[in-house]
Formats: structure tokens, sequence, C-alpha cells
């Protein structure tokens, strides 16, 4: 049996990982993948912890969880191509109509 | 199991089970209609589906508080905020007839993403379990992104979608990844159980403080607190100044309603821990929130720098964490709906006049109180609220905050509260000196133009809002005691 | 007759709701009728609160009208509730009666104006938020009129808004200036309620005062020291003055209105009603004294160079601001409260005499250097001006000497340097108010163009003042012994003064008060009139080396505005323009730049350094993250 | 403890063998001749014509979008599955609003046109 905090050092890994490639990156499609890396890692100390508290509010967690990214990226998608019908590109860098 | 634990207390939710019934009849109404006219009816439809929920909620005020599975509870808070956020959405509704061509052609996904906004706001304040708490915020983030873009001839609405959808996001994997510590430290989704079992000495206590600032990021998104701010203008800017009205008032009252009452259930023996860092949140906010309104140029920038401030005065109440501060705070929000929607139904009708398209600049309003003498007359009132003058309603709710702080023991907080008041009294002035105390710069291309009327729903916008203003600044303790706070 | 205090609210309500809504149809006439009406009935009912609380047992001359329950959250409870007695029944006299005179005369001053029917809304409305201010009976109820108060005086100082000239700059700028200085005092009051239901648990001035007993001295000491502020905001004391000679931008009824019944003397009212906290705060109330007594000297000073003949008037409203604020300090408070009486009486009528001067004098001139010799075209503004400053230099016989030498009494009695500080400032007040006098009436006149186009104003324009001429002239006999002693009447509301000043001390210090006003009246005869007719008042001789750089700052008052331009405006909005360029473009836009080339040369495929916003956002929303982490992880 | 990852070691040798054996087999047994047909990529069918990697229809997007959405649900029904034995008429009428839901929101998709490929 592998410690709960193994998993949970992996998960905060895995999160800072997509957390720093949220702020390095250009690219808003990668920016999204990005951000469904830091869901997954909270997935995983989800379960983790559910696993060591022996109940299943943790697991539910996750399901829901999954939904809602599932429904995020859809939502994201769009957007997404809305704004390159607008501007043919999807660099974050060239939107900037609004600003200070 | 029973099944009639599915239907024990379900009444808990019963203004979401009618919004939710109501959100599918639209849905099913606007697949079924022909031609334009019918986005009228959706719109008239919408607003009997939210009175529907105003009368489900009257219905069940003053009932003794009753938890449904362990997920939502209907106290007085949860009521309180709930006709909040009812109030933002009739009056979003209404806002939005006739505002922009998209209405016309996707009314029934517009009508039916502000309903679910609202469920989804109203689910946020009654949650009692971290995952309906989730859910409930991610119901209207998602719906407000979409809304927030569904100007979609105009490039700034998509972009302030894609920024408020990329930055919300990102925020949201922070509050999740904030649930889930928490619930490693207690065990529990449940806020009361978390507390117990906290209490009690059980759990991962050393997960609970990483736990609670995450969440904070989360929350501090939603009610836009600096240093997680930098999304508002640009999202209230370029969002439709309907939606931007509704979101202004709606996001804040519901993630303030989730904030308070996971603070306040889940993690009350922890207050020690968590004031302090609020309170130095609460003063950045109004703080950066009033200087940098000041330097705005735009209507809606400004409103939103002022909202950022607002979130900052709310915050003190959550900072003194007492059952009269959460009281104060719904009050708060109740006055600052009808305020700053006000204020937004404002700038649509100036919107409408000067034909620019979703904005108004600061110096077209030169002389507007000679053309528009009611609108500007109405404006005044709004800025004189927001800034705090008494006898309007916005006086009272800073007036309530600042006292159930200083009963706290936050007198500090209160004094920087106030200099800051006076503060912004300066820029929401500067609204009021620019319609009456000067002249159009060229005042003959602006007296050409044809008079707009402002149309009749926005108009009925506006007549309420001032009345609400007046009267709750005339009678705040008859409202102060309908708005309940947490354990009332 | 006392349940009908209500009345008193809702005549000027009335009037301004009239004239908002059917004014357009009522012509001029009708306006000028409707709004001076209502105020006149005010006056009646004062009148009747007058008579009502007279036929009251001495003792206890005090009743409160409970309206409605206003607030009640909790524990908290305000009511919408007047309090009748004395104090607040001898303010409402004032401000009824000598705004009625004000009423009557502004509709002959604003005749032919373009905004005629707006200005007496405002009027009606500056009237009703000065009489919710006295009357009510809880601090709550005073911060909405104390706040009323100042937004009809920024609507009204900001009358002409179109307007700008060198002395005053754009006019809509005073007005806002005006709201904005005075801001800074409703914070000090805000948080001196908060304070006080803290610690008293209780925001009506009845249950605060039986509870004060409660207060430890510190704590009292901080509430003073709060309301202290709150009251040199609204009236014009050191350091938050700036705002009053500025608001003569507005017409000349509304200076009259703000300087002589309203508005200034709202600070002086709260402390006398909040007398039982500052006895408990010996500290800020030496402080006050201080305060006003130094704001005397100094606004003394500056008006002694002003050649604006409002702008002279603006500062002896001021200096006599200060000597009420020495009063309140020292503990004389039925003495600051009879000078406050006075004050309006003879301070409404120069104003209202300027008026007519301005009214009188082609373009509206006001410089005092361009007139001279117009007691032959306006006798009567002559005589009316001279009974004015008669009464405001504190000659013997006219109300000003009466009630300044009383706060003088008390303020021997409390620190001799703060008396001498007093009496050399009422040597200055009969300089510059005789100054004034001598350099606009007598002598010759030095501009031929203004003297032959200067004309009397009409009968509505001077009527009024003779009223209040009179009331100027005796009303010193107010607080005459044994006849109408106003000392004793308003006892019950502030309490008895801890000193009672022997005889012969009294007449001693009577003596050298009329000494005083009679040697200034005469230097000023001798520079002004006898002297060479050209200056605008320098000081000749060896005297003139020794004391013309005081003069040069007295002349640019202080360079106080210069001071808060350099130091409090400059900074704040410096520190705006920081936080959007440097804070949010600077550092963040920095920040991004360094994060962007650690990833160089960990990753090192990023080409070249953006400045998009998302990321700029996003680090924001991160720095937050760590910060708190850091926080709660590390701290925690 | 270790005993425990004893079946998947196993399994992964033999997974690992099977792979070998496969590629290695007919590497050593079978003749070898190269030509151009060889190296088309697919060795029966139509030829290429065309960069794969092109840019195709935004409504791939949109239906891949659908797809998704519904597709989770599945999520959900899975664990209902699992338990609808044990819980019998509580389950089935939990699932009943949860159906009417999606049945709503695919009516709304189809009678939008969402799903008309033209």
């Amino acid at each position: 049996m592998v410690e709960t905090s193994y998993y949970l050092v992996l998960a905060a890994i895995i999160f800072t990982v997509g957390a720093t490639g949220v702020l390095l990156r250009r690219n808003a499609l990668i920016i999204f993948m990005c951000i469904e890396m830091m869901l997954n890692s909270v997935n995983l100390t989800l379960i983790a912890l559910a696993r060591q508290w022996g109940n299943l509010e943790g697991q539910i967690f996750v399901f829901m969880i999954m939904a809602v990214a599932a429904a995020e990226v859809a939502v994201g998608l769009a957007i997404l191509i809305a704004n390159v019908r607008h501007r043919q590109s999807i660099n974050i860098d060239e939107i900037n109509l609004l600003k200070w | 199991m029973d099944t009639a634990l599915l239907f024990d207390n379900a009444v808990v939710l019963l203004p979401e089970l009618v919004l939710a019934v109501g959100v599918m009849v639209l849905m099913m109404v606007d697949i079924g209609r022909r031609g334009q006219n019918g986005s009228q009816l959706l719109a008239g439809l919408s607003v009997a589906i939210l009175l529907l929920g105003i009368g489900a909620s009257v219905m069940i005020w003053g009932r003794a508080p009753v938890e449904y599975l362990d997920g939502a509870i209907s106290d007085g808070f949860a009521l309180s905020v709930r006709l909040v956020i009812l109030i933002a959405g009739v009056l979003g509704v209404l806002l939005s007839r006739n505002w922009f061509p998209a209405i016309e052609r996707q009314g029934g996904a517009f009508y039916s993403l502000h309903l679910l906004a609202v469920i989804g706001m109203m689910l946020m304040g009654t949650a009692t379990n971290l995952i309906v708490l989730f859910i409930a915020l991610e119901i209207f983030s998602l719906a407000l992104y979409i809304l927030s873009g569904f100007y979609r001839e105009n490039a700034r609405s998509i972009e302030a979608a894609m920024k408020y959808f990329l930055l919300g996001a990102f925020a949201s994997t922070f509050f999740v990844y904030g649930c889930a510590l928490l619930y490693g430290a207690g065990g529990s989704s449940k806020f009361t159980q978390i507390h117990e079992t906290l209490a009690t000495g059980g759990g991962n206590p050393s997960l609970v403080l990483p736990g609670i600032a995450l969440l904070l990021v989360g929350f501090g998104f939603k009610v836009s607190l600096v240093p997680f701010h930098m999304w508002t203008p640009d999202v209230y800017q370029g969002a439709p100044t309907p939606v931007t009205a509704f979101m202004s008032v709606g996001t804040k009252a519901a993630a303030f309603a989730g904030f308070f009452r996971l603070m306040m259930t889940a993690l009350p023996s922890f207050h020690d821990q968590w004031a302090m860092p609020l309170a130095i949140l609460a003063v950045l906010t109004m703080t950066v929130g009033n200087l940098t309104a000041l330097r705005q140029s735009s209507v809606k920038r400004m409103l939103a720098y002022s909202g950022i401030a607002h979130a900052g005065n709310i915050l003190i109440a959550l900072v003194a964490g007492t059952a009269a501060a959460s009281s104060a705070a719904a009050f708060y929000l109740f006055a600052y709906a009808f305020m700053n929607i006000g204020a937004f139904t404002v700038t649509i009708a100036l919107e409408r006049q000067y034909g620019n398209e979703n904005d108004v600049e600061q110096s077209r309003l030169a002389g507007a109180a000679e053309r528009f003498p009611v609108l500007a007359a109405a404006m005044a009132i709004f800025m004189l609220s927001l800034s705090g003058i008494p006898p309007l309603a916005g006086f009272f709710g800073k007036f309530l905050v600042f006292k159930a702080a200083v009963e706290a023991g936050w007198a500090w907080l209160v004094v920087i509260g106030v200099l800051n008041s006076a503060v912004s009294a300066y820029y929401y002035l500067r609204i009021v000196v620019a319609m009456y105390f000067q002249q159009p710069e060229q005042a003959g291309d602006e007296k050409e133009q044809p008079f707009v009327p402002a149309s009749r729903s926005s108009v009925f916008v506006v007549v309420v809002s001032v009345l609400a203003v007046v009267v709750i600044g005339l009678q705040p303790g008859l409202w102060a005691d309908l708005l309940r706070g947490l354990g009332q | 007759m006392l349940e009908l205090a209500w009345l008193i609210l809702v005549f000027p309500a009335l009037g301004a709701l009239v004239n908002l809504f059917v004014g357009d149809r009522l012509g001029e006439r009708g306006i000028h009728v409707v709004a001076s009406g209502m105020v006149v009935l005010s006056f009646v009912v004062s009148l009747g609160l007058f008579f009502g609380l007279a036929g009251l047992d001495e003792h206890h001359r005090t009743a409160t009208v409970h309206l409605w329950d206003w607030i009640t959250v909790g524990s908290f409870h305000a009511p919408a509730a007047l309090l009748i007695d004395p104090l607040s029944v001898t303010m409402a006299l004032v401000v009824t009666g000598v705004g009625a005179l004000i009423h009557i005369y502004a509709g002959g001053y604003m005749h032919g104006e373009q905004n005629f029917q707006r200005f007496f809304v405002y009027l009606n409305f500056f009237i009703l938020a000065m009489l919710v201010l006295i009357l009510s009976n809880n601090f709550v109820g005073m911060f909405v009129g104390w706040e009323g108060v100042g937004l009809a005086s920024y609507l009204l100082i900001g009358f002409y808004f179109d307007r700008h000239d060198e002395s005053y700059g754009h006019y809509a700028d005073a007005g806002k200036k005006a709201f904005l200085v005075n801001r800074i005092g409703d914070f000090g009051m805000l948080l001196a309620v908060f304070l006080i239901w803290t610690s008293v648990g209780s925001v009506v001035f009845e249950e605060v005062h039986h509870g004060a007993g409660a207060l430890t001295a510190g704590a009292a000491t901080a509430i003073c020291l709060l309301l202290l502020l709150a009251a040199t905001g609204k009236s014009a004391q050191l350091p938050l003055f700036v705002w009053l000679p500025d608001a003569m931008a507005g017409p000349t009824p509304v200076s009259a209105l703000i300087h002589a019944a309203t508005m200034v003397t709202a600070g002086i009212y709260m402390v006398a009603r909040t007398h039982f906290l500052w006895e408990l705060a010996p500290v800020a109330g030496g402080l006050a004294a201080w305060v006003g007594g130094l704001t005397a000297l100094m606004a003394a000073t500056i008006a002694l160079t002003q050649v604006d003949l409002k702008k002279i008037l603006a500062y002896s409203t001021i200096s006599q601001l200060g000597y009420m604020m020495l009063g309140v300090g020292v503990g004389a408070y039925a003495f600051a409260i009879f000078h406050l009486v006075t004050h309006a009486f003879f301070k409404a009528l120069l104003f209202l005499a300027a008026g007519n001067v301005m009214h009188g004098l082609p373009g509206g001139e006001l410089d005092i250097r361009k007139m001279g010799n117009l007691r032959a075209k306006m006798p009567t503004t002559f005589w009316l001006f001279l009974i004015g400053a008669s009464a405001l230099a504190g000659l013997p016989i006219f109300s000003g000497f009466f009630s300044k030498d009383g706060i003088l009494l008390h303020v021997a009695n409390f620190n001799i340097p703060l008396y001498l500080i007093g009496l050399f400032t009422a040597l200055l007040t009969a300089i510059y108010s005789f100054r004034a006098v001598f350099m606009a009436f007598l002598g010759e006149a030095r501009d031929q163009h203004v003297h032959d186009h200067a004309h009397e104003s009409p009968a509505v324009m001077t009527r009024p003042l003779w009223v209040l001429a009179f009331l100027a002239v005796v009303g010193g006999a107010l607080n005459l012994p044994v006849l109408l002693t106003m000392e004793h009447y308003l006892e019950a509301a502030v309490g008895a003064p801890a000193f009672h000043p022997n005889v012969t001390m009294e007449f001693v210090l009577l003596a050298v008060s009329a000494v005083v006003a009679v040697a200034g009246v005469g230097l000023a005869y001798g520079r002004y009139v006898k002297g060479p007719s050209t200056g605008v008042g320098r000081i000749s001789g060896g005297v003139a080396r020794l004391v013309s750089p005081l003069e040069l700052v007295a002349r640019n008052k202080w360079y106080v505005d210069e001071f808060y331009a350099a130091w409090i405006v400059g900074p704040l909005l410096g520190l705006s323009v920081w936080f959007n360029q440097v804070v949010d473009q600077g550092v963040v836009d920095r920040a991004v730049n360094l994060v962007g080339q650690v990833s160089l040369s960990l990753g090192g495929n990023l080409r070249k350094m953006h400045n998009g916003l998302v990321p700029t956002y996003a680090l924001s929303l991160f720095c937050g993250v760590v910060a708190l982490l850091l926080w709660f992880v590390i701290g925690g | 403890m270790a005993s425990d990852y004893l079946p998947l070691l196993i399994l992964i040798l033999l997974a690992a063998g099977f792979g070998v054996i496969a590629i290695g087999l007919p590497t050593l047994l079978g003749p070898r001749e190269r030509n151009n047909q060889k190296l088309e990529p697919y060795e029966s069918g139509i030829i290429p014509f065309s960069d794969a990697r092109r840019r195709f229809p935004v409504k791939y997007y949109l239906v891949a979008m659908l797809f998704l959405i519904f597709d989770i649900e599945v999520i959900f029904l899975y664990p209902w599955a699992a338990v609808l034995r044990d819980l019998r008429l509580f389950a089935l009428v939990a699932m009943i609003p949860f159906f009417i839901v999606l049945v709503v929101g695919f009516l709304y998709e189809w009678k939008k046109g969402a799903l008309d490929w033209d």
C-alpha cells in the first residue's frame, strides 16, 4: 500500500506543471489543455483522499469534476471558435482590444 | 433505500426546481416557435418563470431551516440571497429584451442560459456541501461565459468571453483543488461535518490552511478581489451591457453567499487564521479598486472598478465573521443590486442614444442633464447611493457592514473602509458633474441627433431601481429585518 | 404644539417638491412665493416651538417628537425623531428666520436668471437638510442632514457651472472642492458615530448623554477628536477651511446662507450638542480651542489682504467660526451659540449688502480697489453695510461686541496666550472690516466708469436687510443680564458653564475689547481714509520692511492651497497613475518578462517576449495564489 | 505486499513476450522484398490524394462537442447501473429527472439543427 501523501505530492506537482503551462503558453488551446491537466491532478488528489478516508464522497466529487470539465471543454471550444472567426488566431497575445 | 428520501424536504429547493422546470419549458417553447415575434414571448415567459421563483421563495420564507440530502439548506440567509439574485435576474431579463439582434435569433438560448445562471447562483447560496458548491459555481460560471460572448458580431464581446473563460477556468481549478484539500482535511464534503471533525481534533489539520488559501482564490476571482480582479473591467466592458448589469450583481451575491456559508459553518474554528489575510485582501481591493476607478474614461469600466471596491467593502463583513455581519452583507447586496443595475440601465439608455453600441465614454455625458433630465436625475441618485450618501440605500449597506465590523473589533479596517468611500465620492461625483455641470463639446452635433427613447422595459427598471434605492434608504429597518444572516 | 414639530420639515420639503414638479407653470413670481412662503411657515412653526418650550418648566425644556422607527437592526436602533430643546429651537429660529429673509432677497437677486426654478428647489432643499441636521435626536439622523447640507451646498456653489474666471477658476470645481473637503470631515463623523455606538450602545443623544459616564477618557477623547475632524470640515477650520473661500463662486444669497445661517454653523452646533462628550475629553477641547484660535488669527490676516469684497467676508466668516470653535473648545457653549446667532444676523446682512453692491455695479464688480465713494450712489446699502461691519468689528452696543466678548471672557480664564490671540484677532477684525467699508464706500471714486454706472438696488433687496440690520444692532440684547438671558435659556440643553467670572474682571475685559475694537477702526480710518488712497492697504514706513514678508504670505492665503496641491492632491493622483501605469503595466509586465526569461533558460523554445494581457491577468492571479499559500502555510 | 503485484508482473512479461515473438518471428522467417507498393501507407485501397493534416469543416468540432457532452453522462450511468439492483426504486426514481434533462437537451439541439450536416 502506497502512502496517501505520495499521491498528494504527485498531484501537487502535476497541478503546478499545469499552472506553469497556463502562465507560459500563448496558444489558447494548449492553455486549455493545461487547465484540464490541473483538474485531473485534483481528481487524483480526491481519489487518494477518498481512499484514505474510506468513503465515497471523494469519488463522487471526481465524477462531478469530470462532467463539469466536459461541459467546460464544450463551452471553451465554442468560444474559441467564435474568437477565431473574428481574429483568425488563437494566440492570446493578440487578444487585447479591451485594456486599461 | 427509501424513495421518500428524495422528496422529503425537497421544498428547500423549490425556487431552483421551479426555475429548472421553467428552463426546460422555455427550451421547448423555443424549438416550437416560428418567426421573429417569439423572442418577446420568450422574454415574457422568462420573467414569469423568475416571478414564480420569487413566489416560491416567498412561500418557503420563514420556515424552520431544513436540509435536503446533506446538500442544500433553506435558512434565512439562503432566502435573502435568493431574493437578491432573483431580482437581479428579473431586471436583467427586462434589460436584455430588444437589446441586441442576437436576442431575436437566439432568444431561447439567451434566456435559458440567463435562467440557468440564476439557478446556479441561487444554489451557491443554499449549498452546504463542497460538491454542490462546486457544481453551483460552475453552472453559473459556464452560463456567464457564454452570455458575455453573446454579442457575437462584436469582437469585444467575444474577447470578453474568451478572457473570462480562460481566467475563470484557471481560477476554478484552484477552487476545486481547495475543495479537495478541505475534503481531505475533514473527511467529508459536508460543511458541518468538516467543522465537527476538525473541531474534535480529528482529520488532517495540515491540509486545512492550504485548502483555505486555494478556496480564497476561487471566491476571490468570482467576487473580484485584488489581485484576482484583473478580468473584471475587461469583461464588464466587453460583455453586452444587460449581461454586465446582471452578472455584476448576481455573481457577487452568489459567490459571497457561498463564501460566507463555507467560512462560517465549515471553518469558524480557523477564523483567527483566515480573518487577517482576508482583511488585507479587503484593504487591497478597496484601495486598488477606488484608485484605479479614478482614472477611467469609460462608464462601464468605471463601474467595474467601483464593483471591485464594493466587493472589498462586503469582504469586511466576512472578516468580522459574525451573524450580524452576514445579515449586513445580505443587506448590502440587496441595496447594491438596485443601485448598480440602475446605473447600468441608464448606461444602456445612453448607449442607445449615442449609437455607441456597447459602451459610453464619460466625456459623452457632458450636458446630459439638459437633454435627458430624468435619466440624469436617476443616474445622479444611483451615483450618490453608490458613494454612500445618506439616506439612500447604499449608505445603509456600508453603515451596517461597518457597524458589524466595529463590533467585532475590526475598527482599523473600518477606518480604511470609510476613508476609501471618501475617495470613491470623487469618481461617482465626476459623473454627476459631467451630466449637470458641463457643456457638451460639440453642442451643435449632439443636439442634431434625434432623441432615441429608452425602451419601456428599461424605463421600468430605472423607475423600480430609483424607488428601491430611496425606499430602502427611508425604511432600512424593514429590509434589514427581512434579510437574514447566517444562524439568524 | 410641540407635537407639530414635524411641520417644520414638511414645509421646505413641500416647497422643493412643488417647485420641482410644477415650478415651470408657476412662473418666477409663483416660485418665489412658494419657496419663501414655505420657509416663512417653517419660521412660524419654530416660533410656535419656542413659545411652546417657554411654557414648560425651566428645567425640563426638552421634548422628543417620535416620527417613526427608522432603523432597527438587532440592538441597533435609530428612530426618526426630532429633539426639541432650547438649543435646537434657537438654531431652528436662526436657520428659518435668516433663511426666510435670504429667500425673499434672492427673489430680487436672481430675477431673470435662467435657472430660477432650480435655484429655489436647491435652496429649499438646503434649508430642509439643515433642519434635519439640527432637529434630529440621534447621530444617524444628524449625519443624514450633515451629508444633505454638503450635497445642497455642492449643487448651489456649482450653480454657475458654466462660468469660470480668474479668481474662482471653473465654478463647478468650487462645488466639487466643497463637497470633497466635506467628505473628509464626514469620515470623522461616521467613525465617531461607530465609536459612540460600540462604546455607549446607543446613537440617541439623550441616551448617549446618560451613558456617557461609562466612557473611558481615552474613548471620549478619540470620539471627540473624530468629531473635531468633522467640525473642521463643515465649519471650515484649520486645516480644512480651503473650500469656503471658493464657495463664493455660488450666487450671493447662497454665500449668505452658507456663511450665516446654515452649513458652517453645523460644526459648532454639533460640538455644542455633544457637549457632554467634550466635558469628558479636555484634551480634545483644548485642541479645538487652539484650532479655533489659530484659524481665527490666520483667516483674519488673510482677510486683511483680500481685495474681493466677498472674499473678505468669506475669510471673516472663517475667522468668526474660529471664535466660535474657540468658545466651544473652552466650554463656553452658550456663548458660542450666542455668537453663532449674532454672527448669523450680521454676516447675512454683510453678504446681502455685498450682493447689493455687486448687483449695482457694472459687471458685478467686487474689487474694492475699483470702488470708493459708493456712499453717494447707494446710501441705503452703505448704512446697512456699515451696521454689519460695526457688528463684525465688535464695536460696543452692536451685537457682535457682546457675543465675542463673552467668548473672550471664558478664554481669558482658560489660557492667556489664546486670549491674546483672540484679542489680536479682534483688532485685525476691526481693521479689515472697516478697511472694506472705507475703501468701498468712502474716499473718492477710484474707477470713474464703475462709479458712474453704480445704482441702488430695488426695495425687495433692501427691505429684508433692514430686519437683519435691526437684529445685528440689538441682537446683543438677547444676552443682557437680567433682561433676556439666552445663556441661561440654553443651559437646559448645553449645561451650565463651569466658570462664572466675577463682575470686575468682566468689566475690565469688556473695556479692553471695546478699546481694541475702536482702535482697530481708528487705524483703518487713518490708513484708508486719511492715508494715500491708491494702495491695496500696504503698511508703510519702517514697519513695512519688517512685516512685508508676512504680508506676502498672508496675501497668498498662507499657501494652503499650494500646500494641498503639492502634498495631497498631487500624490493621490500620482498614486493612481502609479497604480495604472507602474503596477499594472510596469511591475506586472516586467514580472511576465521575468517568467519568460526563466522559461527561456529552462525550455529554450520561447521566441520573444509578448506583453499579452491574459497571461498578465493569469500571472496576477497566480501571484495571489502564491502569496496566500505562503501566508497560510508558512505564516499559519 | 510485493506479492500483490506478481500477477501484474506476469502480465507484463507475457505481453512483452508476445510482442517480441509477433515481430521477431516474421522478421526471421519471412522473405524480404522492397518495392514502392510496400512503402504506401495503405497497401490496398485508395492512393492518398492530399496531406492528412488539412483544414476540415468546423462542423466536426460541433459534433465532437455535442458527442462529448452526451458521452460524459455515461460516467453517471455506470455507477448507477452497478448499484441499481441494491437501491431498486430509489435509483430508478432518481434517474428519471436526469434523463428528462438529457432528453430535453437532446431535443433542443436536434430541433435547433445542430445535428444537420448541411
